[in-house]
């Protein structure tokens, strides 16, 4: 794959390439180059922090949808063994966007669940580049109902730009395969951890994203409509989408704010793509934590917990008429 | 304007549950039904429930009229009327969320677009609530949210049946993730209600789309929906991009859903309360009939 | 619709044609005649009692078939008030082969649930004979569910040839939606009444035909197979389907001696077409009566005794090697 | 022959459960691979659990090579050997019913096409039963019916997982009605292993078809299937005839049954033994691994 770059980064990896050109000239030759050099590795380093250090929310979401961050298939292969994946909804298909599997985690046996992005184009074309149809949710349904069945705790892994609105799709029931995913979540008597790790594109993405606990990368969104189509929607203009993102309150820290997430998992400056190693690693260590708390709790706190939750979302005015 | 201080004029003219629909219209002016074009006169359009005497067009319904409709005269006592939306993320594009807001309850003399409360259907004991879309497209914000799942949670603590009649744009994006969440939010209470072993039914109504239909609207046992109602998930012009090809006549239409196996029946706004009492007469807690 | 003869009724519809031509003619001016007509109606009447009194397997399955028979429709509007139909499976259509509703008998409020063929060719196009999809047996189980959920008895009607052997329906699992009414109606802890009406074709039928009393109608059929497949099979030959027929043990009577059926409801002579009402009647009070005393056992005993009724059926040896 | 004068006669040759395959055939013979068409050796058949070494064809196995495959080794104890077939409606077309058992019993060393018992997978106790498709082409008769039944219920008593190998030509029209009933007999066992909490995993080899198929097959917690094998539940010839056009290529294939949703995976015979372990280790009670 060609080296992807997002469109805000495009100033850095200009001098970026510029200074590989100069590296490549004769060095010893061109004694004033030495110094040229210098100068443009110190310019480079500080375009670098100040373009990475404090990303708007809307270079967040080109992060966060960038082809080399890490996806549900690296998480699952690098945190996870003995995996053994589910297949289908026994009733119409087996939808690749969406990713369930028997998994061991460390020393506990658990439900994985999530949105399945591909790296390749084939592999893009056969998972929908990860927008479900309503066979996912129902493959999804599945899995929650053998994790209740055998006492297994569910980890999601959400990457999403949403379901998908295709004609058949909506033939087939996209509504009704969410909403019964939202019904049997809400009330999954196991615990039920979620990690935010690329996009959080709308009701395809809260269809298996919440639940006791919520991690959210750091450069990973969550929005109730994409910054596009809000755009569109507002300003009848895509490009608006930087200040649509602004307005919706999607970044991990928003959604701290807001009460929904629990954590935010920091990533190497530029994003988790830049070095994915450590960020799977920490990933794998909040999950891991988060399991052991809940699994200390009876089931009956927990789903009260967990109702308490969504319960407490939502900022009104209750008046005095 | 700020819901307080809405709070404080609405003193004067509180909104009641009218009959009839046409919402503000005087009984004597002229509407032309968009499915036929004829010329009806607004007061035998109002004492249809607001259906085209010629086409049986359903016009649409304020949400106390769609209330009215279904429940035994006087039998309604709302509950919650003073929850309303704020602006919890300031957001302002193109208008400002809070003038969106003060301009809804100006037109509609509403706190937010769902309206709840206690009532008898068939001398049953529902709860019920009706979306109005007049209200920011019948959104659905943190308000509405929280009415739903109070009126969930009012059904379970007293045993009642609950009764919705629904129209919504979906989500409301100028409250972002706390509007997402409502669906999560509304979906759990719901099931609850069903875990308490209390029914449910649903009507859906022109239009019903996105976070709404994907949550608490379709989570009934029995759902309903008015003739040429149009509900899904997408909008149809979204779906229209994606597919690159022109959608297929009666596209996410009632009569198609039911084709789908997605609804029980398609059933016109006269019949509807009887429809729904029938219902509630198999799925009500209590002796045989 | 035009009058249908059945192939063994054949003698004795034209000697019942000559009848009423004799009887159109002037008898007044041919004396003769009157002897005539007595004496053929003599004979008629001996031939109805002698063909329909004791009818072959073959032939009853041929009664059952009858186009004028009554069906699912004709029960549930003639027994049944306050009818609200259920419809759709909630993931991919409406079946129209399988009818379910909320429905009245007498007193009790109850969930029907039964093979729907039409009377119409329109109809049963639409009903595709009778003969159901996945999606047909999986509102069956929706319906089953309710049931469940508010307490309801439930009523079945079994008339169809069977499941459709699509290409579809294999597709989108006919097997596994059979198999799975199966395991819900077996331990559903809610009354079931199944009464055989027409036709009980296979897994078609079963999948909404065992419970926990088995009316069978004295012309209905209940078949592993149907007696011209079971021809086919063994004799590559479909003409053979009478001796097929016999060998399968599939009438009324048969089910009674293998103990799978509880009770037979009698028909007029030629069958139910030839006098509904009193037929649609009787099953009506048969279905009360079963009701009433399945309504008085507790539900562990009421799944008890349903296991055991099909636990009991089979008939094996235990060798002593 | 009777089934009491081959319980008689059976004690001389009790049946073994061997390993490798190609049934009766001694190892020096030659075989032709049905895919490839190959000449193969039945020696190198045998020692790869009769997969071809060449194209992967898995031949047919035998059900006491099936349990064989799976289970830790030595740790098969049959049940209920001395269940077997009678003929309760005389059924005699073409050949008695009779004379088709005693032929099975004859050519297979079996009482009944369904083998059943306790083993450890992964030294986990399960419940192990596999179908012969010699035996009368794996149909179900009341006696299958009953030792599935039994193995189900062993299971729920003994607090094992239960592994079902299936292959079938679905139900045994021979025994009539008694034949048909055993579907729901099988599936009200297999639902309550289910309700026990109790996990069950079946296996699909080819061919499985129509009242075992469905009935318990496919009720399983996780189900996996050969490759190439045939699974459905009418036959492909009725399906043609129905529909009047030919089949797609794969049609009722294991693969195909992926993509359709019905199944977990197509698992090659020589990789079934773990994974079928590793879904135990997921789903038998006990503590974390
Ligand atoms: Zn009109
Ligand atoms: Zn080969």
């Amino acid at each position: 794959m060609a080296r992807f770059v997002m469109e805000f980064e495009r100033p850095l990896v200009e001098l970026e390439d510029k200074l590989d050109e100069l590296k490549a000239l004769d060095v010893a030759s061109l004694p004033e180059l030495a110094a040229e050099i210098e100068d443009l590795e110190r310019e480079v380093e500080r375009l670098r922090e100040t373009l990475y250090a404090a990303l708007s929310p809307w270079e967040r979401v080109q992060v966060s949808r960038h082809p080399a961050r890490p996806k549900t298939d690296d998480y699952v292969a690098e945190l996870f063994t003995d995996v053994v994946e589910l297949r289908g909804d026994r009733a119409y298909g087996d939808d690749e966007a969406v990713f369930t599997a028997l998994a061991t985690l460390g020393a506990r046996r658990v439900v994985v669940i999530g949105h399945r992005k591909g790296r390749t184009t084939k592999e893009n074309v056969r998972r929908n580049f990860g927008s479900p149809h309503p066979e996912g949710f129902r493959k999804a349904r599945r899995a929650m109902r053998l994790a209740e069945k055998f006492s297994l705790p569910v980890v999601t892994f959400l990457d999403t730009a949403g379901a998908y609105p295709g004609l058949e799709d909506e033939e087939r029931g996209q509504a009704w395969a969410i909403a019964e995913c939202l019904a049997t979540l809400s009330d999954l008597p196991v615990p039920v951890v979620v990690v935010g790790i690329g996009e959080g594109g709308s009701g395809g993405a809260l269809a298996i994203g919440f639940g006791d606990r919520l991690i959210m990368l750091e450069n990973a969104y969550y929005s109730v409509i994409s910054p596009e189509m809000c755009a569109m929607i507002l300003y009848k203009d895509t490009a608006r989408a930087a200040e649509s993102a602004s307005a919706l309150a999607l970044t991990a820290d928003d959604l701290m704010r807001l009460g929904i997430a629990d954590e935010v998992v920091p990533e190497p400056l530029g994003g988790a793509h830049r070095d994915p190693a450590p960020v799977i690693v920490a990933v794998g260590e909040r999950i891991t934590s988060a399991l052991e708390a809940l699994s200390a709790e009876d089931t009956g706190a927990l789903l009260e917990n967990r109702y308490g939750r969504l319960r407490a979302i939502g900022v009104f005015a209750e008046g005095d008429g | 304007m700020p819901i307080n201080d809405w709070f404080k004029q609405r003193e004067s003219r509180r909104y009641t549950v009218t009959s009839g629909s046409g919402a503000d219209l005087p009984d004597g002016v002229w509407r032309t039904c968009p499915e036929c074009r004829k010329t009806l006169y607004q007061g035998d359009v109002a004492r249809s429930l607001s259906v085209c005497p010629h086409c049986a067009h359903h016009f649409e319904l304020i949400a106390a009229d769609r209330i009215e409709a279904l429940v035994d005269p006087g039998s309604f006592e709302e509950t919650n009327a003073s929850v309303g939306s704020v602006d919890p993320l300031r957001f302002s594009a193109v208008k400002p969320y809070t003038e969106s807001l003060a301009a809804a309850r100006e037109s509609c003399g509403l706190a937010e677009a769902a309206i709840t409360g206690r009532a008898r259907i068939g001398d049953r004991a529902v709860a019920i609530g009706a979306l109005d879309f007049r209200f920011v497209g019948a959104s659905m914000g943190s308000a509405v949210g929280e009415k739903v799942t109070r009126l969930f949670e009012l059904a379970i603590a007293e045993r009642r049946a609950v009764v919705l009649v629904v129209a919504s744009g979906g989500a409301r994006m100028q409250e972002g993730m706390l509007s997402l969440m409502q669906m999560a939010k509304t979906a759990a209470a719901a099931e609850r209600l069903a875990r308490a072993g209390l029914p449910y039914v649903s009507v859906l109504v022109n239009p019903t789309y996105g976070g709404v239909t994907a949550s608490f609207a379709v989570l009934a046992d029995m759902i309903f929906a008015e003739p040429g109602a149009l509900v899904g998930f997408a909008g149809p012009r979204l779906v229209e991009q994606t597919i690159r090809r022109s959608l297929p006549k009666g596209f996410q239409s009632a009569e198609s859903l039911v084709d789908h196996g997605m609804i029980d029946g398609v059933v016109p706004r006269a019949e509807m309360r009887g429809r729904v009492a029938a219902v509630l007469g198999y799925l009500v807690p209590g002796g045989d009939v």
